[in-house]
Formats: structure tokens, C-alpha cells, sequence
């Protein structure tokens, strides 16, 4: 056993709580993430569809008209605009790259809102894998255009029909089917979560966003931004954007769901803000932040925006909140969906429901001063996706 | 009773051993101790106990069911210690959960509760050797068995470290996959049992669900068989679940006894 | 009178025939357009907005797997990465700056399925300009989602109830708007038809994506493709693509929607394939081929595609195809929604109905060779907006 | 008749012009003749009789509705040309229609069917002076008038050239908008009128609906008022159109005769 533990670990969170019948393909994963990640064969090849196939590099937006309402210079990284809508894919091809460079000949994922999914879907159909989906099969009605469009692009999704019918019941099952199926199949998540090498994997392909925003302020301000905020579900488009400026001079903010309040019961919290109020814990693998009740119970999570909705976050972060690096915050549904208004107004720019988290935390404290002169926000995602909850909220 | 007598004992009368598992509270808490009662008069030789937490990664449908039953019974910690405390039992039982319980209640106190209530092992699917130095300190300190799993994956270098922490028995996964009643024996289930080389026994779960079955696994080698998804089944039916549970559970401890 | 009347025509096609009440608009705008087509402060904001805003360039992206499918080596130049999700915005962000530079203050818009009244509004909203779009009362049903992005982004969406409730009452209803206010007001003509100057000011906001083209091809191929394959409607994808390689040796093709049928009754068409069986006419200010029966009424056309459901084609696109610079040709709904399949399951792109019409042409014609070895095909949109319709025929 | 000689008769009794629009074959074709008959008995002047067309752009609700009746009506423009034969008017007739229905007749044929069925003159609304030419020629050699607009935005320039060019009467566009009827005489109307300054009568169209406002248009200088959305808003309603048609003719007539 010559694996070096320390590695699996940041700080004391992350590590790799699974099933012994998954240790053997985490380290075979670790292995061949570490043979490939700085391959110029892979990342060339990489490189190609994410510029070609992507979109990327995303812009980085000057939003002239809401700098002046909110009072703050601030620009947007447009991840709205990578192909499928979100930062998500920027993961997937990557780990769907390095699937079939380690011979895989199938990948399966979880979905919640179907975000993920889809961004699976399309990297599977790009590299002709195989792949399959679970998601929940509450979400699959209530998404029911997203399960068409995987559909469409020759991915099975297949509904989990144990438990609330949500992710976390999709994030069990595909774990199981991975216990199954491990020599043949790639499990691709879908965030900065779940065991080593995991949280390191998707925050490595996601550090594009980050890398590219260093290049382009660079260019625009000469310098760098004074801070940088992103929503923060799991937290890959999160740490996707701030890693690359950890050693740097800038004050990064993590905004989580504040849903519809703080409270908290035996079985649910009305929010997702595991970073600000979770406790440690041990979930999909890894030890992180919790939504849990005083038995280790995990909570029933909520938020307007799906892809926030989660009771865990990236251990990566709660080791940079821990430690002072990153501050945790939220903003609640109303505050998003007034932000989400405000960007489509003055911008032109209809913001996924996730992403207007993080515009929302600009507009309560911009006039505060935290943020200083300049703030780069993480817009992961365009909205299109959330029209229809847009519609029956404001009604 | 530890563990390792109970495997003595049966060695000597050339018996395989019936480790049964249901999930404590299923579907309440008060219906565990005659559930458990009619497993041991149907010759169950160890009890696995299921404590309940609410995302079972490595169950399947069956007792991922049987587990939702219980929490919405009302089954906690602190229920399932007094629980196990009042079954007396005069052969081991082991605890099986998942890392979270046992990380938020405390390693200390979690296996002080287990000894205190008469618990003889832990399982931890979720709790691999990596992870599991806090616990099995406290473990050792307490006179009770961290059990670990073994399974058709394992590469034999992780084998090898693995046995020399092994405790009580070694949990032996007879396929990759979940839990889950089926009905064939796979081949890979007999070679991990003949590469698992130790003095610890050593016992096969993950769908076991017939005598002929359970015969099979001992006439390849191992010393005991794990039954859990046919077990839930029949609590999940509702119907006559002692008596039927106690036949379920004398078939298959039938099918093993060799002596 | 020192217009030289020349110019305003391709051809015989063209011109201005429009009530005199808009004459004066038209100058106004041509020498507005002239003065500013040029100019270097117009030309570096227009720039800064294709490429922060609507995030251009977009990519040229060899799509491996569809040319071995098809047998063609096929590039797919992606507009349908650009913000909105199609090619529409690149002309609107050009209209509307230009709008802005000619001191109108509102801009006005017809529109059908709603695709360029939301690049409007996405225009209108980066520029703050107040943005009032015309649609056919039925198709504010037919595309409500439509209606509500562009009013989420502060636009008013006038539903007519004249006529038939779809384009071309919105069309005519925009015209008339604009006779009526025509002196504080721009009309924003969303493809490249109307009277002159409009079909020469959309093809040139339009032509960026050929100049795209020819940059990226030369350095993915260091030559020219064979050819180029643009669905047409009004003709603006089309004419952005092939305007900048006319001078070139390289085949252009225009693929109109062929409907379910090339049956015509007096009444309508079952297609809308106007350049390869309209008859020269005058519609909506401009001489063109036109659908229309013996008396000159025009037909009403049908189309899987709402963007290509148009009985005019812009009159650029019938002069080079009478001079047989372009081969107009068609694809039916049916293979419009194969080639819609293909591009799904094979390469993870969900292209719209309408740019699925070039993707069918191709793959009908691949074999015979008249493409040559290396095509490009004018992904012109995405088809999210789609996913309805698809499911509906599918069943 | 020709245009201009009508409008010498009315200079001379120092009457205004009254130019009446509806549409041919609202709502049937078999309507128009009775309605015309009726227009003239209330004393229109001059009878401007549309001929449908599909996109009718420079109008408004009003007349695009009576066009819409008129193709459900199955106007065409053979038919049209055989109901004006048929009306053997003794007041000077003018068509209105769109280009399109022109030029795919062809610009001889569709000059010739006028002038063969008496038709003195033609009102092309989406056709500015710049693309006329070929319509211009036909109408000269076969003593048609093509009718020009102006409007309040027409530049001088534009406007000498139109004037030069004009026929029959100069069509005076009341107000940017497009047809339908108003209340009031905008003050952009009178100043366009002072503006055109030519021999050629002056007609203005556009929102005109009352004996009032015809007058005031009189008085400030033009030779005629054009009057359309009021009339084919009787034949919508469908009530006591011809009547109803007489009368407000008779109205309007009365209101623009100083004489
Ligand atoms: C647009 C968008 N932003 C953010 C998230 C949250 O994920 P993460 O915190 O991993 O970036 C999602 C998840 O689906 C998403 O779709
Ligand atoms: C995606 C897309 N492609 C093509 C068209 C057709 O327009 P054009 O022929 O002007 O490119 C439309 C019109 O809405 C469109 O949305």
C-alpha cells in the first residue's frame, strides 16, 4: 500500500469513503489521471474540442449597464455561452477524454436538473461512448426536456425510482451500478465532490475558466480583479474559477442557496448553504460539510435553483472556508431571482437561475466595499433551463 | 460473545456459519427483537444488525427499502443502542452502518456504545483501511472487531494489508455489484475465495438467498455465508415474518451444516 | 434626386418599394450606413460586442464523426455558440449600435417563431435602447417561451391579430409602425430581405461569419473548401457565409425548406422553397422570387423550421442564383429531422431545425460527389427552441 | 373621364374633391357595384376602388380587413376589371392596389385592362417615383394617370422631382401612419399642404372620416379630400350599407362645397 494518503486529502476533508470494491478503480483512476494530466497527446486533444467543440475561450464581459446599477465595475465569464449552456461541459469532455484514453468503453453519471446529463450526454456522443444517466424519477418529470435531449443524443437515462426520486438517489445508484460495473465503466461526476481523485479531477478541468480570466483581465485592467465570485453547489464552477488565482491577491466568495430561510428540521433545511451552516460529515465518499440532523442523518436540501441544491459541497472548499481562503456566503431565492431580472433588463443576458446567486451576493454588498473595484463573477450558466420556474414564481 | 469463539465453536462441529442481516427498526423498532429471536431459533449464528443511515450507497433496492422503512419508523442511534442492549443475546452480533453515523456520534463514543449494548463488530461498507485508523484504535481499546470487506476487485497488494488488519472475519463480496438476492453462484466468488489465504475466517455476502446456494460457498472454502436481501424480503411481505424468517433461516443453516 | 438607383439593386432584384412616407427613412438610413460602415469607432464597438457579448469568434469544428458517417469531410461552423443560441444576434447588435450612432431612439421588429425579436431584445437590452417587437398573434402562443425571454429582457411584444396572426402580418405590421415613426425609430429587419439598403446592411453585420470561415479554414486545411451550405430562409445565415468567399472557388448552396411537398394550391405551399420555385415578384419592399399565384397574391408557406417559413428570399440571393453563383436546392421536413438526429447521436450538438436543413442537403448529396472532399455547412443555430416540435413529429 | 377634367368642373363651382375608397368585391364582387352606385348618388366625385392585395403593408386595420373580406370574396383581378367595365361610371374611376398585383399582370396588360374598362387612374402605394418607370411609360401612351404620394417626410428634393412627374392629382399623405380614421387634422397635415406647390390638384388621404375635417383640409389649400377607412368600416358593418354609404357622402360632399 504505497499510496500516498496525504494526497487524497485537503486538510482533513476529501479522502475516499467508499466500498472497498471501488478502491482498486480510484486508484487505477488516480494512476491514469496523474499519466495523463500532463500529456501533450491528451491535452492537445482536449484543447481541440474544448475550443472547437466548446466554444471556448469563453469571454470575459465588461456588463457596463449593471456596473453602473450595482455600483461596482464588473465583468462576466461567460460560461453561459459554452456549448450546452453551462461550465459543465468543460468537465465532462475532460473526463470523458480520459475514459476512453483508459479504455473505457462506458460511461455512467448522476443528474439532477439534468445540467450535467445533458453536458454527459454531449461529450459521450462527441467521443461515440456509451453512456447512461441516472437521475431521479421525480426529476425526470419535472426535467423532462433535458431526459429528451440526452435521449436525443443517444444517452439512456435511466430513472431511480428509491428514496425522495432526487439526485442523491441518482448519486446512489450510479455509484452502485459503478460497484457493478467498475472494470469496464467510468463513473463521471459531475462536480468538485464524491472520493479522490474526483474533487482534484473536475476542479483541474474546470481551472480553464480560471486560467483564461487571469489572460483576459490581464489584457482589460492590467491586473488582477480585486475579487472573483461563483456560486457554489458542489462547487466546480467555483473552484474552477478560483484556483487558478489561490496564490493571488484576490478575495474569492463561495455564494451558496440561501432558499426560502435558515430553517432547519429533523428531516430538511430550507436552504443549501453547506458551507455556512453544515457540519463535518462523510458523504458520497468524501468527508466535507454537511446538511445533517444531529444523527449523521443527511437533510433534504432546497433551493429555486437545482444545480445548488445540494446537502454536501467540494471538500476542497471546505478546507479553503476553513482556513480562510475563500468566504462562504448565500443569497436567497428572492434575491437571485431579482438578480436574474436585473441581468436580463440591463444586459441582454438571460442567467441561469444558479449563476444569479452569485450576481445577487454582488448586488447586496457591492455598495459595502468587500467586493473593491472590480469583481469577476462566475456566470456558469444561461437560464433558458429555468424559464418555466421563472414564470410560476413570479406569478 | 466474541466473534472468533463463535467460529471456533462451529469449526469444531464442521458447521458453516449463518450470518443473518436485517436492518434494526424494520419497520419499527419494537418489531427488531422478534425478528432477530426467530432468526437465532432458526440457527442463525451471528446477527448483523443493520443501523440505518439515509443515503445506503452500497445496498441495494431491498434493503435500501427496508433501511427508508426504518428511519420513517423513527429508528435512531440512541434507539438502536437501547434496542440491541435489551436482546441479550447470547451469540455475536455486529453492527453494520454507514461512516457518517459512527463519524457524527463520535468514534469513541460509537464503540463504547457497542460494547456497552453487547455489540461485537462493526461493519462499515463505506470505511476503507485507508480511512479507518481513528476507528479501529478505538476498536481495539474496546475489545470489539472492525470487520473489513474484501471483493473481487481487491488487487492482492491491497489483500495483503488488508488480512493483516483483519479482524473477527473477513467480509468476503461475492460479486462486484450490491446487495441483492440471487440465484446462481458466480465464478469469481469461488476464486476470491480461495486467494483470500488467512487464519481469520472468512465469510461470503452479497446475494446469498438460497441453501444451495450457501451450500456451495462453504464447500468452496469459506467458513460462512452473509444472508441479508432474503431476510428483508420477507419483512418487507409482512406477512407471517417470524415463522417465516425462522424457516428461511433453519434451510439455510441446514445447507451448511456439514458435520 | 442623386441616388444612384443602381446600387440599391442586385440585378433586377432589389429596390425600394415602400410607401414614399418611408423613402426618406431609407436615405437616411443608407447614408447613416455609409458613414458608419467604415468608421473605426462604430467598427471597434461593434467588435468588442461580437466577441464579449456574443462571444465571437465561433468555433469551425471538424465533426469527425458525421463525415465519416456521411462520407464528406464536413466543418460545422457553430453559430449556434452564439449568445441567443443562432446567428441573429450578429445582425442586431449591428443594427441596434447603428440605431444608436443615427440617434434613434426605439427600435421596432417583426417576428416569427421568435428568434430574431429575442436577438432584439438581447441588443436592446446591452445597448438600453427600448425595443418593441411585432409577432403574429398565433405565434405568441405557438412560441410563448419566446415571448417571455424577450420580455424578461424589457422588451414589449405586440401581438397582431390581422391576416393570418403569423410573420408576415408581424411584418406588415412593423412597416406600418414604422411609416408612423419612422423619424424616432429604427426598423430592424432580421434577415436579409426588405427594401435596399437592408438587404446589403444584413448581409455585411452578417458576412463576419464567412470572414471567420475563410481565417479558420486556412488554418485547418490551408485551403478553401469545396463548397458551403447555409439553409435559407430570408437568406441571412446564408449570404454571412457565402458573401465573403463570392469571389472564390468555392460552390455555395442555398437549401430552402422543401416542406412536406412541392404542392402549391392557390392558397399556400406545402414548402417554402422560394429561390428554387418562386416567380419574381414584389414583396415587402424588395423585387424577388417570391411564392405567389398567377394573380400575385402571396402564398402562404409551411415549414418544419419557423425561421425558413417565408414566402420572400432576399434579393441577393435570387441575382446569384439567376447568375448561377449559388444552386438553390431543398431538404423536406423529414430529412431535416434525420440529419437533426445524426448531428444529435453522433456529434452532441442539438442543432436547430432550420441548420439541420444544410446538414440534410449534405447528407443527400454526399455521395455523389458534388460537394467536393471538404465542406462547410452554416450551423446556423441551436435547437433547443426545437425540442417541442421534434417531439411532437416523433411520436 | 379624366381626372383633370374633374377637377377643372369642381374649380370652376368651387367645390372640393370628394375621392371615395372601398374595396372591390367587399365582401363580395357582386356588392361593389350597388355600393359604388350609392357612393356616387351621395356625390363622390372621384370613386378609388381597391384591388386586393394579400400584404396590403400600407394599410391599417380597417382596410386590410375589408381586403381580407374581398380575397375571401374571391376577388381577382380579372374579376376586378370585369365589375369596373360593368359600373359604366360617368365620374373618373382610379384603382389602388399593391405592385406585385401589377407586375405579375405585366405593366402593359394591367395599363390596357384599365384604360379598357375606364379606369383614369392608378394608385400604387409601395411604388416610389425611383422604381415607376416601366408602370410611367405604359400609363402615357395609353392616357392612364399614375398617381404619386407625398408625404409630410418627403424632402424638397424628392418632392420637386414628384411634382415634375405627377399625374391626375398628388396624393397627400396626412400623417406618418397608415390608413384609417381619425378625429382631428394634424398641423404637419397643413403644412404640407402649403409646402406642395404645383398646378397639379391636391388630394389628401389618410384618417380623414368627418364633413369637419374634410372642410378644414379644404380650407387650408387642397383641392380634394380622399376618404377610405370611414366608408369600408359601413360595409364591415354589414347594416344598411348603401344608405349608410349615401349618406355619409352626401356629408362629406356638402362640407367641402363653398361654392
Ligand atoms: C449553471 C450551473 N451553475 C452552477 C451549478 C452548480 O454546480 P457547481 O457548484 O458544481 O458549479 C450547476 C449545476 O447543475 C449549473 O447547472
Ligand atoms: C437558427 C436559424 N437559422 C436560420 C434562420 C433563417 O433565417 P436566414 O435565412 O435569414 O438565415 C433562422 C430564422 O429565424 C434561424 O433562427
Amino acid at each position: 500500500m504505497k499510496r500516498e494518503l496525504k494526497s487524497t486529502k485537503f486538510g482533513k476533508y476529501g479522502g475516499q469513503f467508499v466500498p472497498e470494491v471501488l478502491m482498486p478503480a480510484l486508484e487505477e483512476l488516480t494512476e491514469q489521471y496523474e499519466r495523463y494530466k500532463d500529456d501533450s497527446v491528451f491535452n492537445e486533444e482536449l484543447n481541440y474540442y474544448l475550443k472547437d467543440f466548446a466554444g471556448r475561450p469563453s469571454p470575459l464581459y465588461h456588463a457596463k449597464r449593471l456596473s453602473k446599477e450595482y455600483g461596482v465595475k464588473i465583468y462576466l465569464k461567460r460560461e453561459d455561452l459554452v456549448h450546452g449552456g453551462a461550465h459543465k461541459l468543460n468537465n465532462t469532455l475532460g473526463q470523458a477524454l480520459l475514459a476512453r484514453y483508459m479504455g473505457k468503453k462506458r460511461i455512467i453519471a448522476e443528474t439532477g436538473a439534468g445540467q450535467h446529463g445533458t453536458a454527459c450526454a454531449m461529450a459521450g456522443a462527441a467521443f461515440g461512448i456509451k453512456t447512461e444517466v441516472y437521475m431521479g424519477a421525480k426529476d425526470t418529470v419535472r426535467q423532462r426536456m433535458n431526459v429528451y435531449r440526452m435521449e436525443l443524443m443517444g444517452t439512456k437515462v435511466i430513472p431511480v425510482k428509491g428514496g425522495s426520486q432526487t439526485l442523491k438517489d441518482a448519486i446512489n445508484e450510479a455509484m452502485r451500478d459503478w460497484v457493478a460495473n467498475v472494470e469496464t465503466t467510468h463513473y463521471l461526476i459531475g462536480s468538485v465532490v464524491g472520493p479522490h481523485p474526483f474533487p482534484t479531477i473536475v476542479r483541474d478541468f474546470q481551472s480553464v475558466i480560471g486560467k483564461e480570466v487571469r489572460t483576459q483581465i490581464m489584457e482589460k485592467e492590467g491586473r488582477f480583479p480585486d475579487s472573483i465570485v461563483a456560486c457554489t453547489g458542489g462547487g466546480s464552477n467555483a473552484m474552477g474559477i478560483f484556483h487558478p488565482f489561490i496564490e493571488d491577491d484576490v478575495d474569492l466568495f463561495a455564494v451558496e442557496a440561501g432558499g426560502s430561510g435558515m430553517k432547519v428540521t429533523d428531516k430538511e433545511a430550507l436552504h443549501s448553504a453547506t458551507l455556512c451552516t453544515g457540519e463535518d460529515g462523510v458523504l458520497h465518499g468524501m468527508r466535507t460539510k454537511v446538511l445533517q440532523n444531529k444523527y449523521g442523518q443527511i437533510l433534504e436540501s432546497s433551493s429555486i435553483a437545482a444545480g445548488l441544491d445540494y446537502a454536501g459541497v467540494g471538500p476542497e472548499l471546505a478546507y479553503l472556508a476553513d482556513i480562510g481562503r475563500l468566504k462562504p456566503c448565500n443569497s436567497m431565492d428572492a434575491e437571485a431571482l431579482e438578480a436574474f431580472n436585473d441581468l436580463c433588463i440591463f444586459e441582454g443576458i438571460i442567467p441561469a437561475l444558479e449563476s444569479s446567486h452569485a450576481v445577487a451576493y454582488v448586488k447586496k454588498v457591492a455598495a459595502s466595499g468587500e467586493l473593491g473595484d472590480i469583481v469577476v463573477i462566475n456566470l456558469s450558466g444561461r437560464g433558458d433551463k429555468d424559464l418555466e420556474t421563472v414564470m410560476g414564481m413570479r406569478k | 460473545m466474541r466473534i472468533s469463539e463463535k467460529f471456533s465453536e462451529l469449526k469444531k462441529k464442521k458447521e458453516g456459519a449463518l450470518i443473518a442481516y436485517i436492518c434494526a427498526g424494520d419497520p419499527t423498532p419494537s418489531a427488531t427483537k422478534e425478528y432477530v429471536t426467530a432468526l437465532v431459533r432458526g440457527g442463525a449464528d451471528i446477527i448483523e444488525l443493520g443501523l440505518p443511515f439515509s443515503d445506503p450507497t452500497a445496498d441495494g433496492p431491498t434493503i435500501q427499502a427496508g433501511i427508508e422503512r426504518s428511519l420513517n419508523g423513527g429508528m435512531t442511534p440512541d434507539i438502536y443502542f437501547r434496542t440491541v442492549a435489551s436482546l441479550k443475546m447470547h451469540i455475536p452480533l455486529v453492527v453494520m452502518t454507514y461512516y457518517n453515523i459512527i463519524f457524527k456520534r463520535g468514534h469513541e463514543k460509537f464503540v463504547k456504545d457497542c460494547a456497552a449494548s453487547g455489540i461485537s463488530g462493526i461493519i462499515v461498507p463505506d470505511l476503507p483501511p485507508e480511512e479507518s485508523g481513528d476507528l479501529a484504535g478505538f476498536c481495539r481499546k474496546n475489545d470489539v472487531d472492525l470487520i473489513f470487506l474484501v471483493a473481487p476487485t481487491t488487487t492482492d497488494e491491497r489483500l495483503k494489508r488488508i488480512l493483516a488488519e483483519a479482524k473477527g472475519f473477513i467480509y468476503l463480496v461475492a460479486r462486484l455489484g450490491v446487495t441483492g438476492a440471487r440465484s446462481d453462484v458466480a465464478s469469481s466468488t469461488r476464486e476470491l475465495i480461495q486467494r483470500v489465504k488467512t487464519t481469520t475466517p472468512k465469510a461470503v455476502g452479497f446475494g446469498i438467498s438460497s441453501g444451495k446456494q450457501a451450500a456451495e460457498i462453504i464447500c468452496a472454502g469459506a467458513d460462512g455465508v452473509i444472508v441479508g436481501s432474503a431476510f428483508v424480503d420477507i419483512i418487507a411481505s409482512g406477512k407471517d415474518v417470524p415463522a417465516r424468517l425462522e424457516v428461511l433461516a433453519r434451510e439455510l443453516k441446514e445447507a451448511i451444516s456439514l458435520g
